[in-house]
C-alpha cells in the first residue's frame, strides 16, 4: 500500500469533515496520478468545493489524510501548502481589484513571499518576463496596466488562473472555471486549460458535461460527501448509481 | 518606484506634494506663528505619526486598531521615564524621604527605584525603548490575534479592551507609574532645558524632520511589493493566503510598524508638552487618532498628516471661541466625514481639485506628464466584514 | 483568609457574593441585550449605545419629577410608566439615527464605529446643555428602597431584585421576539442575506429601522433601570461601553444565549475576584481573562460552526 | 526647578512668621483705595492691564466628564469677580475674565494655561480642579511666572510659589475628621475606601497612620477605578469586617452608585453602624446621589452651605440670585469664590499686579468676609481654616455637628505622615 502511495501525486484517504454533526465529506478516498486531469462532478451540496477547501487547507479535516508528493497536507498551513505546490482557484473570481493586472501577477510571483522578502523585492527583468509570458497565455497582454477591477468577469477568471500559473504549482485546483462565461470565453478557456494541462496535474470541479468530456482523463462523481463513482467519462455516464442520483429525483 | 533618482521623484506629482508639505511645515508656519502656536502645531504633528501608522495599518491593510493610543502612550512613557529620572536627582529631591527617586514614588512610600525603571537612566536605551516597547507589545498582540485569524470588528474591540486594561493598570499602579496624574514636571533633556521657547522651536523642527523620515519609510513600505500585498490582503485575504503568503505575519508586521510610528510620536509629544499621562493610553485618544486618519483620507499618508493637523487645530480653535459648542462641531465632523466623504480630504482633493489643476495652463500640463497613481479605490467598502471569524 | 470567620458567616459571604455577582450579571444583561441586537444581529458598532441608555435615564428622571410634582399620589407607579416612556424615546431617537445615518453605512461596519462615536459626542454635549453638567438624582418610590432580610446577615436589596427581574424579562422578550416570532425570522433573514430577503418581499429598510430602534429602545429601558443603582450624568454612558462590547463579543456576537452566558461568566468572575483582590486589579484581571479567551476562541463562546 | 526670587521660609520659622505677617495684612486691607494708580506703576511685567481694566483667566472643564464638578467653581469665580467689579474693581480697574475650557483633558489644561499666560497675559488664573490638571498646569505657571488660585481640597505634597491653594490639603480635612469620630463616636475600627488615584490614596495613607498612631485599627483598605459603578462586593466585605467607621473618598459618578447600593443592601447609615465619614461628598455630589440615599452620612470639610454666619448667608443669597434658586454650593465652590477675593487683597496690599509682588504680599492676607468664616494665607500658600463635621439630611444639605475650635494649620508636607 505504502509503496503504491508514493506513485501518486495526491492521495486522499478516509477524509472526513463535519460541521456541527453534518458530514460534508464522509470517509472520502481518491488518488491522482502525476499529469492527470481529474474532474469532480456531483449534484449541489455533494461536498465538491469542500474537498478543494480541505486540500488547500482552508478547512481543517476532522479525520483522514491528504498526502501530496510525500507530504501530509492536513497538518500544514495554507501558505505552506501553496509552497508545497498546490494552487487553488476559487469559484467566484477573487483577484485584487485595486491592483493592476501586472501587479496581480507580480504579487503571485513565487519570490518575496516573506515579510522581509516582500520589502526587498525588486521588479527585475526576470519578473517582468515571467509576468508578460503568463499574461500572453491568459489573453491579457493588452490589459497589463489596467486595474483588475475593470476587467470583465471572464477576464478576471483568466487572471486568477494566471495568478496560479505564475506560482508554478504541481497541482492546480480549479473550482468551476467556466461558470458565468460567455460561449466565446468558454471556448477560449477550454483552449487555455488544454495548454495548462500539458505540464500540470489538474483537479477541476465542473458542471458543464460537454466541457468535462473535453478535458477530463478521469471523472470522480461525488454524492453526499462520498465517492459515488469513478472512472472515464463514459464509464460514469453509464453507472446506474450516477443516473439514479442525477435523474432519480 | 518608477523614478530612479531622488531629484526625479521630487519633481513628480507625488514629490511636489511632499515638497509643499515641507514648505508649509518648515517655512510658512514657523514664519507665521509665534513660538507658543508653533509649539501647538508641534504637538499636533506628534499625532500625525500615529495617523501615518493608521494609514498603513487601517487604510492599506484594512486592520482597524483602536489601540493606537496605547502605543503612542507607551512611547511617551518611555521618554517621560528618562526625563523624570533626569529631573529626580538626589539634589532636586532632597526633601523626600528617599531622595533620588521620582516624587510620586516617594508619595507612595516606595523607597527604591523599581527594576524596570533602572535602564531608563540611559538615553540610548530610552531611544531604543521608545520604539521597541510599543513594537514588542504590538508583536505579542499581533501574533496572538492574527495567527488566530481575529480580524475586523473583533480586532477593533479587543484592541479597545487592551487600551482599557492598560489605562486601569497604569492608574492603579500609581507608585510605579504616577497614576492618573501621569509623569509630570519634566524639565531637561541631557541637561538641556526643554521648556524655553528656543528649545520648543528646536524640538518642533526635530519633530518635522522625524515626521518626514517616517513618511519616507512608510512610503517605501507602501511602494514595495509589501505595500501591494497589504492592499491585496485588505481586499482578498484568502487569495493572498492561497497565493502562498503567511497573511498573519504581514499583518503583524504592519501592526508593529504602526505601533513603532505611534511610539515615536508619543516620545516627541512628551518632549514638547513636558509630561505624559494615562489619558493618552485610553480609548478616547485612540479613537481620535482614527478620526485624524479618516478625515485626512485613510488611504493617503499625507492625508493622515493633514488630518491630524486640521482636526487638532479645529479643536483648539473651536474650544477657544465656543467652548460649549466644540463637541457638537467635532461630532458633526466625524459623522460628516464618514457619510459624505469616506475617502477624507485626500479623496475630496482627487475628485474636485485635481481636475481643476489640468485647466491651469502651465502647471496642468506639467503635472499631467505623470499619471497620478490612484490612491483610493473608487468605492470604499470594508472587506473586513466578510472576514468575521 | 477565611480563618477569622465562623461557618455561618462564610455561608453568608458566599450567598451575598453570589447575589452581588447576580446583580452585576443583570446589569450586563441589560446593557448587552440592546447591543446584541444592534451589533450582533445587524453588525453596527454603535459607540453611542451608552448615550441611548442615558437618554432612557434622563427620561426616567423627567417622568419621576413630573409625577412627584403633579401627581404625587401616582408616584409609586411612576417607574413603570417611565420605563415604557424610556423605551419609546430612545427607540424613536434610534429610528431617526438609523434613517439619517446608519442606513448609509451597512456596507461599512467599521465606519459605523466612527460615525456613532461622533453621535455620542453630540448627544453628551446635548445632555449637558439641556440637563446641566451635574448629575441628576432620580427619586425612587419608597417601596423600591430597602431590602428583604433573609437572615441577620443576608439582605437582598429590593431594587437589585427588581433590576434582575427587568433584565430577565427583557432577555426573555428579546428571545421570543427574535426566535419565536415572524418578525424575528425576517430580521435574521435580512442579516444573513440581504438581497435574498429583499427578493422574497421583505421590506429590508423597514426591518433595519425597526431592529435598530428596538435595540436603542432596550438601551433606554436599561438606562431607566440603572437610575436605581447608578448615576445619571451626561457622560455616564461612557463607563459601560467597553464592558458591553466585550460581553457581546465574548458570548459570540450572533448568539443571544451566548451573550447571556458570557454576561454571567464575566460578572461572576469579576465579583468573585473583587472579593479577594482590589477593585482595580479585579477589573484588569477580568478583562485580561476575557481577552485571553477571545484570542483562543475568536468566535466567542457560542458561535455556530458554519461552512465558510 | 526654577528658583523663584522669593524663596519660601523654611519650616520651623513658619509659625512665627505667620503671626508677624498677619498684623500688617490687616492694616493693608483696611486702607481704602484712592484713585487708580497709573498702569506703569502697577504693572511692570507686561500683564494685560490698562488704565481701567485688568484681565484674569478662568480655566476649568466645562465639557467632558469633569464638567460636573467644575461648573460650580466657574460660577463662584464669576460671581466673586462681578462682586469685586461692582465694588469698584481692583486698584480702580474692572476685572475682565477670559474663560478657557480644559475639557477634562490634562494636556488641554496645560495648553490653555499657556495660552492664557502667553497670549492673553492674564494677571492671575483661577482654575483647575483635579490634581492631574493642576500637575499639568503647574510647570507652565511656574515657567511663565503666573499666579494660580486652586480651589479643590487635595492631597498636599506640593507647595508652589506660583499657586495659592484655597481648598484644604489632606491633613486639615482628615485629622479633624478622625479625631472627631474617635472622640465623639468612640470609633475603634476603620475601613478605608476610595477611588483609585492619588488623592484618595494619599488621604487614606494619612488616615491610616493617624488611626494607627492612636492604637486603633484599620480593618480594610480598598480602591476602585474612577467611574466604577458596582460596589456590592466591597459592601459585603464591609458587612463582614464590621468596622465602626467607613472612611470614604470615592469621587465622581461612582459615589452615586456606591450610596445607592449601600442603601439597597440594607445598610441604614442613619443608624451609624457603621458610621460613614466622607471627605469627598459635598452638597454638589448629593444632588446627583439623592438626599435620601446619603441621609446620615458625615462629612469632614471646611465649608457647608448651611453654615450659620452672616457672611455665608449673604454669599448663598448672592449665589442663588446670580445662578438660580436651585443651585447648591459645596466646599470647592466656596473655595473657588475665595480665589478672586484673595487675589484682590494681595494686589491691593502689594499695590501692584506684578506676580512677584503678589506672591510676596500673599502670606498673611486675611479674608474676613469669607463665607466659611475667616481665612488667612499661610506662608506655604495654603489657607488656615476651620474644619467642620456635618451630617447629611434628606434635603441634600449638611447639618453642622462639630467645628474645630481653632483654625487648622495647613501642612502640605506632614512630618510623620509620609
Amino acid at each position: 500500500m505504502n509503496a503504491q502511495k508514493e506513485n501518486f501525486l495526491l492521495a486522499v484517504e478516509g477524509l472526513t469533515v463535519s460541521f456541527d454533526g453534518f458530514k460534508a465529506v464522509d470517509d472520502l478516498s481518491f488518488y491522482l496520478d502525476p499529469k492527470e486531469i481529474r474532474v469532480i462532478i456531483g449534484p449541489n451540496g455533494a461536498g465538491k468545493t469542500t474537498v478543494l477547501d480541505l486540500i488547500c487547507g482552508k478547512t481543517r479535516a476532522t479525520a483522514g489524510s491528504i498526502r501530496f508528493g510525500g507530504k501530509e497536507l492536513t497538518k500544514m498551513k495554507e501558505h505552506q501548502i501553496v509552497h508545497a505546490g498546490v494552487g487553488r482557484k476559487f469559484q467566484n473570481p477573487s483577484v485584487f481589484e485595486d491592483l493592476t493586472v501586472f501587479e496581480n501577477l507580480e504579487v503571485s510571483y513565487s519570490q518575496g513571499h516573506t515579510v522581509m522578502g516582500a520589502l526587498a523585492f525588486k521588479r527585475d527583468a526576470a519578473v517582468v518576463e515571467a509576468v508578460e509570458s503568463i499574461a500572453e497565455t491568459i489573453f491579457l497582454s493588452d490589459q497589463l496596466n489596467e486595474p483588475a477591477g475593470l476587467l470583465s468577469h471572464g477576464q478576471k477568471q483568466w487572471l486568477e488562473i494566471g495568478m496560479l500559473l505564475i506560482q508554478k504549482p504541481d497541482l492546480l485546483m480549479l473550482d468551476e472555471p467556466v461558470a458565468g462565461m460567455s460561449v466565446a470565453e468558454r471556448k477560449k478557456t477550454a483552449e487555455l486549460l488544454r495548454v495548462i494541462t500539458r505540464d500540470h496535474t489538474v483537479l477541476v470541479i465542473e458542471h458543464d458535461m460537454q466541457f468535462v468530456g473535453d478535458i477530463a482523463d478521469r471523472v470522480t462523481v461525488m454524492h453526499q460527501g462520498k465517492v459515488l463513482s469513478e472512472g472515464s467519462i463514459e464509464h460514469v455516464k453509464q453507472d446506474p448509481k450516477v443516473i439514479e442520483v442525477y435523474l432519480g429525483h | 518606484m518608477k523614478t530612479n533618482s531622488p531629484l526625479q521623484w521630487l519633481t513628480s506629482r507625488e514629490g511636489i506634494y511632499y515638497l509643499l508639505l515641507a514648505l508649509l511645515l518648515v517655512v510658512v508656519l514657523p514664519l507665521l506663528l509665534d513660538p507658543f502656536r508653533l509649539n501647538m502645531v508641534g504637538k499636533y504633528l506628534t499625532y500625525a505619526f500615529a495617523a501615518i501608522g493608521l494609514v498603513m495599518c487601517w487604510g492599506k491593510a484594512g486592520i482597524l486598531s483602536l489601540g493606537q493610543g496605547v502605543f503612542f502612550g507607551l512611547g511617551g512613557y518611555c521618554m517621560a521615564m528618562f526625563l523624570k529620572l533626569e529631573a529626580s536627582t538626589p539634589e532636586a529631591t532632597k526633601n523626600q524621604s528617599t531622595p533620588g527617586i521620582p516624587d510620586f514614588m516617594d508619595w507612595n512610600q516606595i523607597t527604591e527605584l523599581p527594576g524596570f525603571w533602572q535602564p531608563f537612566h540611559s538615553f540610548s536605551f530610552t531611544l531604543i525603548a521608545v520604539i521597541a516597547v510599543p513594537v514588542l507589545l504590538a508583536f505579542i498582540i499581533g501574533v496572538a490575534m492574527f495567527k488566530r485569524r481575529v480580524g475586523g470588528v473583533y480586532f477593533a474591540i479587543i484592541t479597545q479592551a487592551i487600551a482599557a486594561i492598560l489605562t486601569i493598570l497604569i492608574i492603579g499602579q500609581q507608585g510605579l507609574t504616577g497614576g492618573v496624574n501621569g509623569i509630570t514636571d519634566l524639565q531637561t533633556l541631557m541637561g538641556w532645558n526643554i521648556r524655553t521657547d528656543m528649545a520648543k522651536t528646536t524640538l518642533y523642527f526635530v519633530c518635522v524632520g522625524l515626521l518626514f523620515l517616517c513618511l519616507l519609510v512608510a512610503r517605501h513600505v507602501q511602494n514595495a511589493k509589501l505595500g501591494r500585498i497589504l492592499v491585496a490582503m485588505r481586499d482578498q485575504e484568502n487569495r493572498v493566503r492561497f497565493s502562498g503568503y503567511d497573511v498573519a505575519s504581514f499583518k503583524v508586521f504592519v501592526f508593529c510598524l504602526a505601533a513603532g510610528l505611534a511610539g515615536i510620536g508619543g516620545a516627541l509629544f512628551t518632549l514638547q508638552v513636558g509630561f505624559m499621562s494615562p489619558s493618552f493610553v485610553g480609548i478616547v485618544p485612540s479613537i481620535e487618532m482614527v478620526v485624524f486618519c479618516a478625515l485626512g483620507g485613510r488611504y493617503s499618508l499625507l492625508g493622515g498628516v493633514y488630518g491630524a493637523l486640521l482636526v487638532n487645530a479645529a479643536k483648539s480653535g473651536f474650544s477657544e471661541s465656543f467652548p460649549e459648542l466644540w463637541p457638537y462641531a467635532m461630532g458633526a465632523l466625524f459623522i460628516g466625514v464618514v457619510l459624505a466623504f469616506p475617502n477624507g480630504l485626500a479623496g475630496l482633493y482627487e475628485r474636485y481639485i485635481m481636475p481643476l489643476e489640468k485647466r491651469l495652463p502651465v502647471i496642468g500640463k506639467y503635472l499631467d506628464k505623470d499619471k497620478p497613481a490612484p490612491q483610493a479605490p473608487p468605492v470604499v467598502s470594508d472587506q473586513l466584514s466578510a472576514e468575521k471569524p | 483568609m477565611f480563618a477569622d470567620y465562623s461557618s455561618t458567616e462564610l455561608m453568608s459571604i458566599f450567598a451575598m457574593q453570589g447575589f452581588a455577582g447576580l446583580s452585576l450579571f443583570s446589569v450586563f444583561v441589560l446593557m448587552a441585550m440592546g447591543l446584541a441586537i444592534i451589533f450582533g444581529q445587524m453588525g453596527v458598532i454603535n459607540m453611542a449605545h451608552g448615550e441611548f441608555m442615558i437618554l432612557g435615564a434622563y427620561t426616567t428622571y423627567l417622568t419621576s419629577q413630573f409625577f412627584q410634582n403633579l401627581m404625587p399620589e401616582l408616584f409609586a407607579a411612576s417607574f413603570f410608566f417611565a420605563m415604557v416612556l424610556a423605551f419609546l424615546v430612545s427607540g424613536a431617537l434610534g429610528a431617526f439615527v438609523e434613517w439619517a445615518m446608519v442606513r448609509h453605512l451597512y456596507r461599512r461596519p467599521l465606519d459605523t464605529l466612527l460615525a456613532t462615536w461622533g453621535l455620542s459626542l453630540i448627544l453628551q454635549q446635548a445632555y449637558r446643555s439641556i440637563f446641566g453638567a451635574r448629575e441628576v438624582g432620580v427619586d425612587l418610590p419608597d417601596w423600591m428602597m430597602g431590602a428583604f432580610n433573609v437572615t441577620d446577615f443576608v439582605q437582598l436589596p429590593i431594587n437589585g431584585l427588581f433590576v434582575m427581574v427587568i433584565a430577565l424579562s427583557i432577555a426573555l422578550a428579546v428571545y421570543l421576539l427574535m426566535y419565536r416570532s415572524g418578525w424575528g425570522k425576517k430580521v435574521r433573514a435580512v442579516v444573513q442575506n440581504r438581497p435574498m430577503a429583499e427578493a422574497v418581499g421583505i421590506n429590508t429598510a423597514g426591518v433595519d429601522r425597526a431592529t435598530f430602534a428596538l435595540g436603542c429602545g432596550i438601551a433606554g429601558v436599561a438606562g431607566s433601570a440603572f437610575t436605581m443603582i447608578g448615576s445619571t450624568g451626561p457622560s455616564s454612558g461612557q463607563a459601560y461601553i467597553v464592558d458591553t462590547f466585550l460581553v457581546v463579543v465574548f458570548g459570540g456576537a450572533q448568539s443571544l444565549v451566548g451573550t447571556i452566558i458570557s454576561a454571567f461568566g464575566i460578572s461572576q468572575a469579576q465579583s468573585t475576584m473583587e472579593f479577594f483582590l482590589s477593585g482595580s486589579m479585579a477589573k484588569v484581571l477580568t478583562l485580561l481573562v476575557v481577552v485571553g479567551i477571545l484570542m483562543l476562541r475568536p468566535e466567542g463562546l457560542m458561535a455556530l460552526k458554519v461552512r465558510r | 526647578m526654577k528658583t523663584p526670587k522669593h524663596s519660601l521660609p523654611s519650616r520651623p520659622r513658619r509659625r512665627l512668621l505667620a503671626g508677624l505677617l498677619a498684623l500688617p495684612a490687616v492694616l493693608a486691607l483696611s486702607t481704602p483705595s484712592f484713585a487708580a494708580p497709573p498702569t506703569s506703576e502697577v504693572n511692570t511685567s507686561g500683564l494685560a492691564v490698562t488704565e481701567d481694566t485688568v484681565k484674569v483667566g478662568i480655566l476649568h472643564s466645562i465639557t467632558g466628564t469633569m464638567a460636573i464638578s467644575e461648573i460650580g467653581s466657574v460660577q463662584a469665580e464669576k460671581l466673586a469677580i462681578e462682586q469685586i467689579n461692582a465694588q469698584g474693581g481692583v486698584l480702580g480697574r474692572q476685572i475682565e475674565y477670559v474663560q478657557e475650557d480644559g475639557a477634562s483633558d490634562w494636556p488641554t489644561f496645560a495648553e490653555k494655561a499657556r495660552k492664557l499666560l502667553r497670549q492673553d497675559d492674564v494677571a492671575a488664573i483661577f482654575g483647575c480642579w483635579t490634581s492631574a490638571s493642576r500637575k499639568a498646569v503647574l510647570p507652565v505657571i511656574e515657567q511663565f511666572n503666573g499666579m494660580l488660585y486652586y480651589p479643590t481640597f487635595y492631597e498636599g505634597l506640593e507647595q508652589s510659589p506660583n499657586v495659592i491653594y484655597t481648598g484644604q490639603e489632606a491633613t486639615q480635612q482628615i485629622l479633624a475628621g478622625i479625631d472627631w469620630a474617635v472622640k465623639e463616636k468612640g470609633a475603634k475600627t476603620f475601613y478605608l475606601l476610595g477611588s483609585d488615584y492619588i488623592w484618595p490614596r494619599t488621604s487614606n495613607k494619612i488616615a491610616r497612620i493617624h488611626i494607627e498612631k492612636k492604637g486603633l485599627k484599620v480593618v480594610g483598605e480598598e480602591y476602585y477605578p474612577l467611574g466604577h459603578t458596582q460596589f456590592n462586593s466591597v459592601i459585603n466585605k464591609i458587612k463582614l469586617r464590621k468596622p465602626d467607621v467607613i472612611f470614604a473618598s470615592v469621587v465622581g459618578g461612582s459615589n452615586v452608585a456606591f450610596y445607592k447600593q449601600m442603601k439597597a443592601a440594607g445598610v441604614d447609615l442613619t443608624e451609624e453602624d457603621p458610621l460613614l465619614l466622607t471627605i469627598s461628598v459635598t452638597e454638589d455630589e448629593i444632588r446627583g446621589i439623592g438626599g435620601e440615599n446619603v441621609e446620615g452620612v458625615y462629612a469632614s470639610m471646611k465649608y457647608f452651605q448651611s453654615l450659620d454666619n452672616p457672611n455665608n448667608k449673604e454669599f448663598v443669597a448672592a449665589f442663588k440670585e446670580r445662578w438660580g434658586d436651585d443651585m447648591v454650593i459645596g466646599d470647592v465652590t466656596q473655595a473657588a469664590y475665595l480665589g478672586p477675593w484673595l487675589w484682590k487683597a494681595a494686589v491691593e496690599k502689594a499695590g501692584s499686579f506684578d506676580v512677584d509682588k503678589i506672591r510676596e504680599a500673599s502670606p498673611g492676607i486675611e479674608f474676613k468676609k469669607a463665607p466659611e468664616g475667616y481665612v488667612r494665607i499661610h506662608e506655604n500658600h495654603h489657607l488656615w481654616s476651620k474644619t467642620r463635621i456635618g451630617v447629611a439630611q434628606t434635603n441634600g444639605q449638611y447639618k453642622v455637628v462639630h467645628e474645630t475650635k481653632d483654625l487648622m494649620e495647613p501642612d502640605p508636607f506632614p512630618e510623620g505622615y509620609k
